[in-house]
């Protein structure tokens, strides 16, 4: 028994709505109208001649192994500009089992402040 | 006996059975072996299958309203506080749905995926000892119990992570992964131990319906929250499962997920049930605690993804970041839940984080599938000699899309429908909240995006030349994943008022909990 | 203040198992640890179900008086089944560890991972 | 690893039944007194890691497979969940004790009162505890054995 109607209810999440049925058929017709737009295109496309070669500012093109940006140069000048954080984040990751026990006591030592002395703190004042 | 009545019987029995018929499973597993490989595959599967099928069945009688409790070893049913029981509410059903889905699933796809391995005996034994460890965790109404279970889980998901005893770093990382795992459990035995000295009783219920939030107790929930979350892996107690989740078998890793949201359970179920009974003295203070390990957990989590290089590392601090958004959701939920003002921010915001844990699931599940059939075909993990392989892999270059949307939160897929509720509900808390879960949602894409392309993308590579599409029994695992979130994505409001919202208000409504024990108790609306 | 000797020594073990834990190189030693820190909480589940006088709780040969709770007997008992599966697991990963590496010093084979 | 001297031997040839019949005597027992499937357990598998270490484990290996022994181990597992589901299917619920009072295999009710009770009492609790014994025995002996083929390997090596 299939029942279609719960299906195609509207998600209501307490102070708005969303409906994915309705976000397919906006995609469709977005589809549609991109299909549309690309059969106005220029149909003057040669194969084989200097309209598929890259434009590398006029440098000669590599080879194609060599094209493929390896994924630690991905985002570069976004890692590099935040070189100091991303280094201090690989700092604490040492792979030494020692410190992840540290760690474990640390914030167990914070959880404890927080929940016995922040609570005494605050019946004081 | 007609059906009606076996079915009922089943019913009344299943909690038991749940676990016992994985628990069986498993030790049959090693005389099955001895006949022939591909029964023992058929026999783990048809086990698992049983097991799912009394799952649902159980749970579509739990979401209808009923709360389920097994009294073990007793004739009469009296005296129950004394003895070791199991207790089912919705948010337990929920997170049973996820596990048995989660094993299910990853031994449909070892079939393909570990076939060139020796002792596979031992590797589905120790899968069914884990999934009876994790459903038990998720049913049992006995802290003590609780305890024996996760201790059954670390054990044999430690020993799975080491499984490729040949390779150097996964054997270390499954000795981090049991170190941390064996610390975590004894500090939550001590807090038993707190527990059981001042009201002489394990039985959760009972517990919770005497607690006076005493210094002891405050004490108790130290020690529970921190290796609860350690074991869940909140930052800065995440390291280990970077290690864990990147050096395992991706079949693994798949269960793994699974694994670490049952402690995530363990978090909700002490402070929401436990500790429901003193929630006006602690309620403000646990939730922000929560909240804030949210935001540090998924903002660390994905600053570390971006400048991961190898594959299922980088997936694996991803899903670092993805359970931070479960505390921020659930954590909002009890910060606002004793301000009558705003009860239906605290709903959405509970119901956003719980979708959100079978989200997360999915989505971080079929992108590890994904890894590791890429480490099938390729042999090969690093993401800076990956290239080219979606001409190749067609259909796991479909899963991967699948998954790389869902993860990171694009509509339609059923990361959005989550992380939507998360963001409104955080916003009327605090909008600096939603602010954060929002930015970290658009590193994960980032993230993915340089997955995708650095992996996917870019010229034909000569030395994949040969790499063929993964076999079928991965594919279908993959393949049931991506349709269940697809089907998710599209009809989210079928699935949140189903499954997610009696689980959120098992949680809210603590007392029912409670009251099915010990019927003299009062409050917890 | 005799009562309290149990529990200062479950926090003198836990205390030092910790320290093992933390600050020894030694995986052996870590190993030492952990089975420490299991002492220290199977000691603190012993102590509390003991009163003052009692006797060990087996009810056909009882001489009569009090006996000692023996809930926490039963789960110390369980607690040590487990430490036992846990130590087993843990030192033939430490044997595997020793292979690979040849060493067994923590901080050699650990090491940040790019 | 190769055995020790013969006085080792000897004197181990001979302790080895004694451990053997105690552990077995606390297995059985387990119901009545202190002890039980696992403490008996333990103490058949560490008399049978004495003779390991005496005898060296190349001698053990030729008599003793590590597969029968994983074979063993599952059979006793498999054995104390059949139990606790018989009680499902007899009684009432998982884990029921459904033999008690039926007067016939452990099936008698003690006297109560002060004495030592019957070994024919407890229901299932004997056969569980035979049951964890025998998983134990094979469970522990079995780790005992690997980890000594773990160190004769790397021995080799050298």
């Amino acid at each position: 028994m299939f029942i279609l109607e719960p299906l195609l209810e509207t998600f209501q999440t307490g102070s708005g709505f969303w409906n994915p049925v309705i976000w397919v058929d906006a995609i469709i017709v977005a589809l549609l109208i991109v299909v549309v737009l690309r059969g106005f295109g220029n149909k003057e496309y040669k194969k084989k001649t200097g309209q598929t070669q890259a434009f590398l500012s006029g440098n000669p093109e590599y080879e194609k192994e060599q094209m493929h940006i390896k994924s630690s140069n991905i985002y570069w000048g976004f890692t590099e500009s935040l070189k100091w954080v991303f280094d201090s984040l690989k700092k604490l990751h040492t792979g030494n089992i020692s410190d992840y026990s540290l760690w474990f006591i640390i914030v167990m030592a914070i959880l404890f402040i927080v929940l016995i002395m922040g609570e005494n703190l605050v019946g004081a004042i | 006996m007609n059906v009606a009545d076996l079915i009922d019987l089943l019913l009344q029995h299943s909690p038991a059975l749940i676990v016992a018929i994985p628990l069986l499973g498993a030790f049959i597993t090693p005389l099955i072996s001895r006949l022939n490989d591909k029964v023992r595959n058929v026999f783990v599967i048809l086990t698992l299958g049983l097991t799912a099928s009394l799952v649902f069945l159980l749970a579509s009688d739990v979401f209808s309203g009923n709360i389920h409790t097994y009294i073990f070893g007793s004739q009469d049913l009296a005296l129950p506080v004394v003895r070791i029981l199991f207790e089912v509410d919705a948010m337990s059903a929920f997170m049973v749905i996820i596990s048995v889905i989660l094993s299910l699933i990853a031994v449909i796809y070892s079939w393909s995926f570990m076939k060139e391995n020796t002792g596979l005996d031992k590797y589905y034994t120790l899968i069914l000892l884990m999934t009876a460890g994790m459903l038990g965790m998720e049913l049992t109404g006995d802290l003590f119990n609780f305890f024996v279970f996760l201790e059954i889980t670390s054990i044999s998901s430690a020993a799975l992570v080491a499984f490729w005893t040949n390779k150097a770093k996964s054997v270390e990382a499954g000795f981090k992964y049991i170190v941390i795992s064996t610390i975590g459990a004894l500090f939550i035995l001590f807090s038993i131990a707190l527990f059981y000295g001042q009201y002489n009783a394990l039985n959760m219920a009972m517990i919770a319906s005497a607690i006076q939030y005493t210094f002891l107790d405050k004490i108790a929930l130290v020690l529970l929250i921190a290796a609860l979350a350690m074991k869940a892996g909140v930052v800065p107690m995440h390291m280990w499962l970077p290690d864990a989740y990147g050096k395992a078998p991706s079949s693994i890793t798949f269960i793994l997920v699974g694994a670490t949201q049952a402690s995530l359970y363990g978090v909700f179920r002490v402070c929401f049930t436990i500790y429901g009974g003193a929630i006006n003295l602690s309620s403000i203070s646990v939730g922000w605690i929560l909240v804030i390990m949210g935001i540090i957990t998924m903002l660390l989590g994905v600053a570390m993804a971006i400048i991961q290089t190898d594959f299922k590392r980088l997936i694996a601090f991803g899903a670092v970041a993805e359970i931070g958004y479960m505390l921020l959701g659930i954590g909002t939920g009890l910060v606002v839940m004793l301000n009558p003002e705003m009860t239906a921010t605290g709903l959405a915001a509970m119901k956003g984080g719980i979708f959100h844990i079978m989200n997360d699931a999915l989505d971080v599940g079929l992108l590890f599938l994904v890894a590791g059939a890429i480490y099938y075909a390729t042999k090969e993990t690093s993401l800076n000699k990956l290239g080219g392989l979606a001409r190749n892999m067609k259909y796991t270059t479909v899963f991967f899309i699948i998954g790389l949307l869902a993860v990171s939160g694009m509509p339609p897929m059923n990361g959005f429908a989550s992380k939507l509720l998360i963001y409104e509900s955080t916003y009327h808390l605090n909008p600096i909240l939603s602010i954060f879960a929002i930015l970290s949602s658009i590193m994960l894409l980032a993230v993915f995006v340089k997955v995708f392309h650095s992996a996917f993308l870019g010229p034909a590579l000569p030395k994949f030349e040969n790499v063929k599409e993964v076999p079928k029994s991965m594919l279908i695992a993959m393949g049931a994943i991506a349709t269940i979130i697809i089907i998710f994505g599209l009809f989210p409001e079928l699935i949140v008022n189903n499954i997610v919202e009696p689980a959120a208000n098992a949680l809210i409504n603590y007392g029912d909990y409670i009251r099915e024990v010990i019927p003299s108790f009062t409050g917890g609306a | 203040m005799i009562f309290n000797i149990p529990f200062i020594a479950v926090a003198a073990l836990i205390l030092i198992g910790l320290y093992a834990v933390i600050f020894k190189r030694n995986l052996i030693k870590m190993v030492i640890g952990i089975t420490l820190i299991e002492s220290g909480v199977n000691l603190f589940l012993i102590t509390l179900g003991y009163r003052e006088g009692s006797i060990a709780p087996i009810y056909t040969s009882s001489p009569g008086g009090i006996m000692a709770l023996p809930v926490p007997q039963a789960l110390t008992l369980t607690s040590i089944v487990i430490g036992v599966a846990v130590l087993a697991l843990m030192l033939s990963l430490v044997i595997h560890i020793y292979r690979h590496y040849g060493t067994l010093d923590a901080r050699k084979i650990g090491g940040p991972e790019e | 690893m190769s055995g020790m001297s013969k006085i080792v031997k000897t004197i181990s040839g001979i302790a080895f039944p004694f451990i053997t019949i105690y552990g077995l005597y606390v297995i059985s027992h387990g119901h009545l007194t202190p002890g039980g499937g696992f403490q008996g357990g333990a103490i058949v598998a560490s008399g049978c890691a004495m003779v390991l270490v005496s005898y060296g484990s190349i001698w053990i290996m030729d008599r003793v497979k590590e597969k029968n022994l994983s074979i063993l181990e599952s059979l006793g597992a498999v054995c104390f969940i059949l139990l606790a589901l018989l009680g499902l299917g007899f009684g009432t619920v998982f884990f029921n004790n459904f033999l008690v009072g039926t007067n016939s295999l452990f099936g008698v009710v003690p006297a109560v009162g002060s004495g030592l009770a019957d070994i024919n009492t407890g229901g299932v609790i004997p056969l569980m505890n035979f049951a964890v014994g025998l998983k134990v025995i094979a469970g522990l002996f079995g780790i005992v054995l690997v980890m000594a083929y773990a160190i004769r390997t790397k021995e080799g090596k050298k």
